[in-house]
C-alpha cells in the first residue's frame, strides 16, 4: 500500500511542495531578521529550497545514481546528471559567496560594534 | 560553423580568449609584482583589439564557439554584431579605469595585488555575461563579475567601505537566488539551458510557469541593472565606495547587466512586445524618479549614482521598445553613458583627492584648484543632458527621432523632462564648483599630498575628445550601431545559428 | 544620527508572513500545474548517452569536468575571488574607521601620519582559542592523517565513484583546519597556498587552452579517453587530471578561509 | 516507502528551517541550519545523487557550520545585542516569538 505512493506524481508534488516551504521560511527569515548572520543564514535556507526543488523534480523515483559500478555496464535508467553537477557547482559557489559575506561581517562588526543591517546608516542621506 | 573552428586556433583567435587570459593573468597574479597596472592595462586594450578584430568577422552572422560539446548540449559562445561591440566597449572602459589607477592611485588599497585580480576578474566576469549562450553558465559568471563587485566596493577597508560592500553582497546574493531560481525552474520545464533552445521551447510551457520566471529573472535582472523599484541600494554602494570602483559599476557592470536582461527578452519571448511595454514603463519610472532625487543630493558620488539610474532609466525605455531605430539609438546612449560616466567618476576621485568630502560645502570654488577636472566635469555633464555637439545630444536625438517616427509620444516627453531635471541639478554643481571663496577656505587646502602624475589626466582626455567626437560624427559609429540593433531584435536569426533551425 | 521612527517589528513581522505565506502557495500553484509538463527529454539525457565516449564512470563528473568544464572553471575562479576577498579583509588593520564622511578614494595618504582616529569600535577580539585538551589534541592529530589520505581519495577517484575535487578538496581542508584547532602553532604559509592556487589556477586555463589547440574546443579531452578503459583508475583522459587541480584549487582556498578566519592577527601581504 | 521518508526528511528539515529562522540563540539558531543540512544530505541520497550528498554533508554541514560558528565567536550569541536596538524592538521581537 506504501509502494503506491511512490509514482512520480506524488513524489514530484512533496519536493514541491517541502521545497517551497522552506523557501518562504528563508524568504521570511530575510525579510524580517537584521541580524547579518541571520540574514545570511535565510539565504543559504533559500539556496537549499532551490537545490532540492531542483534534484527532487528532475529524478524520477526507481532510478539509479549515474555512476556505473557493481556491473553496470551502460547508463539506463540513471537519474539526470546535469542537475547534479549544477547543484554542485551552486554549492560551492554559495559556500565562497556565505563565506566572504561572514567575513564582511566579522571586520564590519570589529570596527563599528554592530550586527544590525538597519542600523548601518553611514551612507544614508545626512 | 565548424570551418571556423578547424583553422588553427592559434593564428585565429576566438572568443574564448575574451575570458580565458583574464582568468589566467588573474591566477598567475604573485608573478606580476609592480608591473601590474601596466599589465592591467595592457591586457584589456589587447582584449579590445581582439573584440574589434572579431567584431569585423560577424558582420554577416553570429560566431558560435563551441565549448567542448556542441550545443544544445553542451556550453557555447555566442559573439554576435552586439554582444561583441559591448565587449569592445566594456573592455576599453576598463583599460582606461588602469590607466588612470595605473597613474593616479596612490591609496594602499589600490596598490594591492588583490585590487587588481578583482577588476581582471570583474572584467572577466562581464564579458563572459555578454558572450555565454547557457543559462547556468550565465549565472556563474554573474556570480563572478558580482563577487569582485562586491569586494572592489569594500576594498578600503574601513567602516563605510564594508557597509557598502555588505549592502552590495546582501542585495547581490538575493538577485542571485533568484536568478538561480528561474534557471532551476527553467531546466524543469524544457530540459534546457541552451539559450538558444530554451528561445524555442519557451512558448510552450504553461503560461502560469513562464510568468513565474519571468518575474524571477525581472526581480533578480532587475536589482542588478539597477531598474526601480529594485535600486534603492544603489546609492549607498557609490557612495561608499571609491568613485574609481564605482566608475566601474556604472559604466561596466550595469551595461552587462542590461544587456542580459535584454538579450534574455529578446532571445527568450516570442512575443516581447508585452514585456517591452512593461520595460519602458519601469525605465521610464526608473527615469523620473531617479532625476528628481537627484535634485536634492548634497553628496557627489549620491548625485552621480542617481544620475546614473536615470541614464539605465533612459535606455531600457529605448530598448524596451524594440524596434530597431530606437534601440541602435538606445544602444548609442549606452556607449555615451558608460564614456561619460567613467569621466564624471575618474573627475570625482581627483576632487575628492583634493577636498575633505564629497558633500557641497567642501567642493565650493573646487574649480581654482582643479581647473582641468573641473572643465572635464562640465564637459561630461554637458553631454550627460545631451547638449549639442556633445555624445549625449545626438544619441537622444537619436531615440526622440526614432520615437516620433513611430508615433509614440510619451517617451520623448519624458526625455525631454529627464533632460531638463539634469540640466537642474548638473548647473548646480557647476555653478558650485567655479563659486568664488573666500581665502581661509582655500587655505584648508590639504599640502603634502603624494599628487598623482599630469599622465593621469590622459585617460579623462582620451574620454572627452571620444565624446566630442561620437558628437560631431555619429556616423562613425552608426553602421556598427543600426547592425547591433538588428541583430539584437533578430531573434529567429541567433536561433537559427544555434539550432540550425528557424524557430 | 538619529535614527527613523522605531521600526515596527510586530507588524512588519506578521505582514512578512502573510506575503511569504501567499508567495508559498503561488509558487506550489504553479508548480503543481505545470507538474504534468514536464521536459520529458532533458539535455542530460543527450549527454548521458554520450558519457561513455569520455571514458568516466561517474556521469556527474563527466558534466562536471568535461561537458561543463567552462562552469567549473567559473565556480573556482568564485572560490579565488572568495579566497582573495578574505584574506584582504583580514590581511592587515584598515588605518581608519567608521566616518559619516567616506574619506576620498586618492587621499588615504594624508592619513598615515595622524593618530588614529578613536572610534566606537569594540575592542578588539580575544584571540583566545583556548588551548585544546590532550585528548582532543591527540584524537585530533590521529585523525588528521587518516582524514588527509581520505581527501587524496576521494579526489582521485572522482572519475570512478561518487567525489572528486570539491568534496575531496574540502575534506583536505577539513582536516587542515581540525589540526588547527588542535595545535596552534599550525599553519599553512601563505606562500605555499599561493603558489598552489596559482598553478592549479592557470593549470586548469591551460588544459583548457591545450584542449583548444590540440582538440580544437576549450577544454577538450587531448589524452586517450576510450570507453574500454572505463572504470580504471587511470581512464577518462584529462578529466581525472583536471579534477585533481580542482581538488588542489579548492583545497587550498577553503583551507586559507579557515585559516583567515581562525587566526585574526594579521599576516604579511605578497 | 521512499515518499514516506522524504516526507519524514522534509519535516525534519522544516523543524530545522523554523529554528534557524526564529531562534534569538545564534548558537542555537546554527545548529538549527545544520540540521537542516543533514537533512538534506539524506534527501539528496533518497534522490541518488550521492556526489550531491557528500558535497553537501562536506560543504553545508561541515565548512558552512564552521564559517557561521567562526563569526559567532566574534559577534556574540545574541541576536539582539547590537547596542543600537531599542528596548521596544526587543520586547517586540520576544512578543513576537511567543504568540
Amino acid at each position: 500500500m506504501l509502494d503506491a505512493l511512490d509514482t512520480p506524481g506524488v513524489h514530484h508534488a512533496l519536493y514541491a511542495v517541502g521545497s517551497m516551504a522552506l523557501f518562504s521560511i528563508g524568504l521570511y527569515g530575510l525579510l524580517t531578521r537584521r541580524h547579518l548572520l541571520k540574514i545570511f543564514m535565510s539565504l543559504a535556507i533559500m539556496e537549499m529550497a532551490v537545490y532540492l526543488l531542483f534534484i527532487g523534480l528532475t529524478t524520477q523515483p526507481g532510478r539509479t545514481a549515474p555512476i556505473l559500478s557493481d556491473g553496470l555496464v551502460e547508463f539506463a535508467g540513471t537519474a539526470d546528471p546535469v542537475p547534479q553537477a549544477l547543484t554542485l557547482t551552486a554549492l560551492v559557489i554559495a559556500l565562497a559567496v556565505l563565506a566572504l559575506g561572514v567575513s564582511m561581517s566579522i571586520r564590519y562588526h570589529q570596527l563599528t560594534g554592530t550586527t544590525d543591517v538597519e542600523t548601518m546608516s553611514a551612507l544614508k542621506d545626512p | 560553423m565548424d570551418q571556423i573552428l578547424l583553422q588553427s586556433p592559434l593564428l585565429t583567435p576566438t572568443p574564448i580568449w575574451l575570458i580565458a587570459l583574464p582568468l589566467l593573468v588573474a591566477f598567475l597574479s604573485p608573478l606580476w609584482g609592480r608591473a601590474r597596472w601596466p599589465l592591467l592595462f595592457g591586457v584589456h586594450l589587447g582584449l579590445f583589439a581582439l573584440a574589434l578584430w572579431l567584431l569585423a568577422g560577424v558582420q554577416d552572422g553570429p560566431l558560435i564557439e563551441t565549448l567542448v560539446i556542441a550545443p544544445p548540449l553542451g556550453i557555447h559562445l555566442h559573439a554576435d554584431a552586439v554582444s561583441l561591440l559591448l565587449v569592445a566597449l566594456l573592455t576599453f572602459a576598463v583599460a582606461l579605469v588602469a590607466a588612470f589607477l595605473w597613474q593616479g592611485a596612490r591609496a594602499p588599497h589600490w596598490q594591492s595585488r588583490q585590487a587588481f585580480v578583482l577588476i581582471m576578474l570583474l572584467s572577466a566576469g562581464c564579458n563572459g555575461m555578454l558572450l555565454t549562450g547557457d543559462l547556468f553558465n550565465l549565472y556563474v559568471f554573474i556570480e563572478i563579475a558580482g563577487v569582485s563587485a562586491y569586494l572592489l566596493s569594500a576594498l578600503r577597508r574601513d567602516a563605510a567601505a564594508l557597509e557598502a560592500g555588505l549592502k552590495y553582497l546582501i542585495i547581490g546574493a538575493v538577485s542571485a537566488v533568484f536568478i538561480l531560481f528561474a534557471t532551476v525552474l527553467t531546466y524543469i520545464t524544457t530540459g534546457t539551458l541552451n539559450l538558444a533552445a530554451i528561445g524555442m521551447a519557451f512558448a510552450d510551457i504553461p503560461a502560469a510557469m513562464q510568468i513565474l520566471i519571468g518575474l524571477l529573472l525581472l526581480v533578480g535582472l532587475g536589482i542588478k541593472a539597477e531598474l526601480f523599484p529594485f535600486n534603492v541600494w544603489v546609492p549607498e554602494i557609490y557612495r561608499g565606495s571609491d568613485p574609481e570602483a564605482s566608475a566601474l559599476f556604472s559604466g561596466v557592470v550595469v551595461k552587462a547587466f542590461l544587456f542580459v536582461l535584454f538579450n534574455l527578452v529578446f532571445l527568450i519571448l516570442a512575443d516581447p512586445a508585452v514585456v517591452g511595454r512593461w520595460l519602458m514603463i519601469l525605465g521610464g519610472v526608473t527615469m523620473v524618479i531617479a532625476e528628481l532625487t537627484a535634485l536634492r543630493q548634497r553628496d557627489l558620488r549620491r548625485m552621480l549614482a542617481y544620475s546614473s539610474l536615470g541614464q539605465v532609466g533612459l535606455i531600457t525605455l529605448a530598448l524596451g521598445f524594440a524596434e530597431t531605430t530606437v534601440v541602435a539609438g538606445g544602444l548609442f546612449h549606452l556607449v555615451n553613458h558608460t564614456l561619460a560616466k567613467l569621466l564624471l567618476f575618474m573627475v570625482a576621485a581627483l576632487m575628492l583627492s583634493r577636498a575633505s568630502s564629497g558633500h557641497l560645502d567642501a567642493l565650493t570654488g573646487i574649480a581654482r584648484r582643479l581647473p582641468l577636472a573641473a572643465g572635464l566635469f562640465v564637459l561630461g555633464s554637458l553631454s550627460m543632458l545631451g547638449l549639442p555637439p556633445l555624445a549625449g545630444f545626438m544619441s537622444k536625438l537619436w531615440i526622440m527621432a526614432g520615437f516620433a517616427e513611430a508615433g509614440v509620444f510619451w517617451p520623448i516627453a519624458l526625455i525631454l523632462l529627464g533632460a531638463l531635471l539634469e540640466a537642474a541639478y548638473f548647473f548646480r554643481w557647476i555653478a558650485l564648483f567655479y563659486r568664488p571663496v573666500p581665502a581661509p577656505r582655500l587655505a584648508s587646502d590639504p599640502v603634502g599630498l603624494p599628487t598623482a602624475s599630469s599622465a593621469v589626466t590622459w585617460p579623462l582626455l582620451v574620454l572627452a575628445v571620444l565624446l566630442i567626437g561620437f558628437g560631431l560624427a555619429p556616423v562613425l559609429l552608426e553602421p556598427a550601431l543600426n547592425l547591433a540593433a538588428e541583430v539584437l531584435l533578430d531573434r529567429s536569426g541567433a536561433i537559427e545559428a544555434v539550432m540550425g533551425v528557424r524557430p | 544620527m538619529s535614527r527613523a521612527a522605531p521600526h515596527p517589528v510586530r507588524i512588519s513581522a506578521r505582514l512578512m508572513l502573510v506575503v511569504c505565506g501567499w508567495l508559498f502557495l503561488l509558487q506550489v500553484a504553479v508548480i503543481l500545474l505545470t507538474l504534468g509538463q514536464t521536459a520529458t527529454e532533458t539535455v542530460g539525457d543527450g549527454l548521458l548517452a554520450r558519457t561513455m565516449e569520455t571514458g568516466a564512470a561517474n556521469a556527474v563528473t563527466a558534466v562536471v569536468v568535461s561537458f561543463r568544464g567552462f562552469d567549473t572553471l567559473g565556480e573556482v575562479t568564485v572560490l579565488f575571488l572568495a579566497a582573495t576577498g578574505i584574506g584582504l579583509l583580514f590581511s592587515a588593520r584598515p588605518e581608519r574607521t567608521g566616518t559619516n564622511t567616506g574619506p576620498g578614494s586618492l587621499d588615504e595618504g594624508l592619513a598615515e601620519g595622524n593618530p588614529p582616529v578613536p572610534t566606537m569600535a569594540a575592542p578588539p577580539p580575544e584571540r583566545v582559542l583556548s588551548q585544546p585538551n590532550e585528548i582532543l589534541a591527540n584524537g585530533i592529530r590521529l585523525i588528521y592523517p587518516v582524514l588527509l589520505l581520505f581527501g587524496v581519495y576521494v579526489v582521485v577517484h572522482g572519475h570512478l565513484s561518487p567525489g572528486g575535487g570539491f568534496q575531496g578538496g574540502v575534506i583536505i581542508a577539513t582536516a587542515f583546519m581540525l589540526r588547527m584547532l588542535a595545535d596552534p602553532s599550525f599553519v599553512l604559509p601563505p606562500i605555499v597556498i599561493a603558489v598552489l592556487e596559482s598553478f592549479s589556477g592557470s593549470g586548469f586555463v591551460l588544459f583548457g587552452l591545450i584542449g583548444l589547440v590540440l582538440a580544437g574546443t576549450f577544454l577538450g579531452n587531448v589524452l586517450p579517453h576510450s570507453a574500454a578503459s572505463t572504470g580504471l583508475l587511470v581512464s577518462a583522459g584529462v578529466i581525472p587530471l583536471i579534477y585533481i587541480l580542482v581538488g588542489i584549487k579548492v583545497g587550498a582556498e577553503v583551507g586559507a578561509i579557515f585559516q583567515d578566519m581562525l587566526e585574526h592577527h594579521p599576516h604579511q601581504e605578497h | 516507502m521512499t515518499a514516506l521518508i522524504a516526507l519524514t526528511l522534509f519535516v525534519w528539515m522544516i523543524g530545522g528551517a523554523l529554528f534557524a529562522v526564529r531562534q534569538t540563540d545564534l548558537l542555537q539558531a546554527i545548529i538549527g541550519l545544520s540540521l537542516l543540512s543533514l537533512g538534506a544530505v539524506g534527501q539528496f541520497f533518497l534522490l541518488q545523487a550521492p556526489d550531491v550528498a557528500l558535497t553537501e554533508a562536506a560543504i553545508g554541514v561541515a565548512a558552512g557550520t564552521f564559517v557561521l560558528l567562526m563569526a559567532l565567536r566574534q559577534m556574540g550569541r545574541d541576536e539582539s545585542a547590537d547596542p543600537s536596538h531599542d528596548q521596544r524592538d526587543q520586547r517586540d521581537q520576544r512578543g513576537e516569538s511567543h504568540p
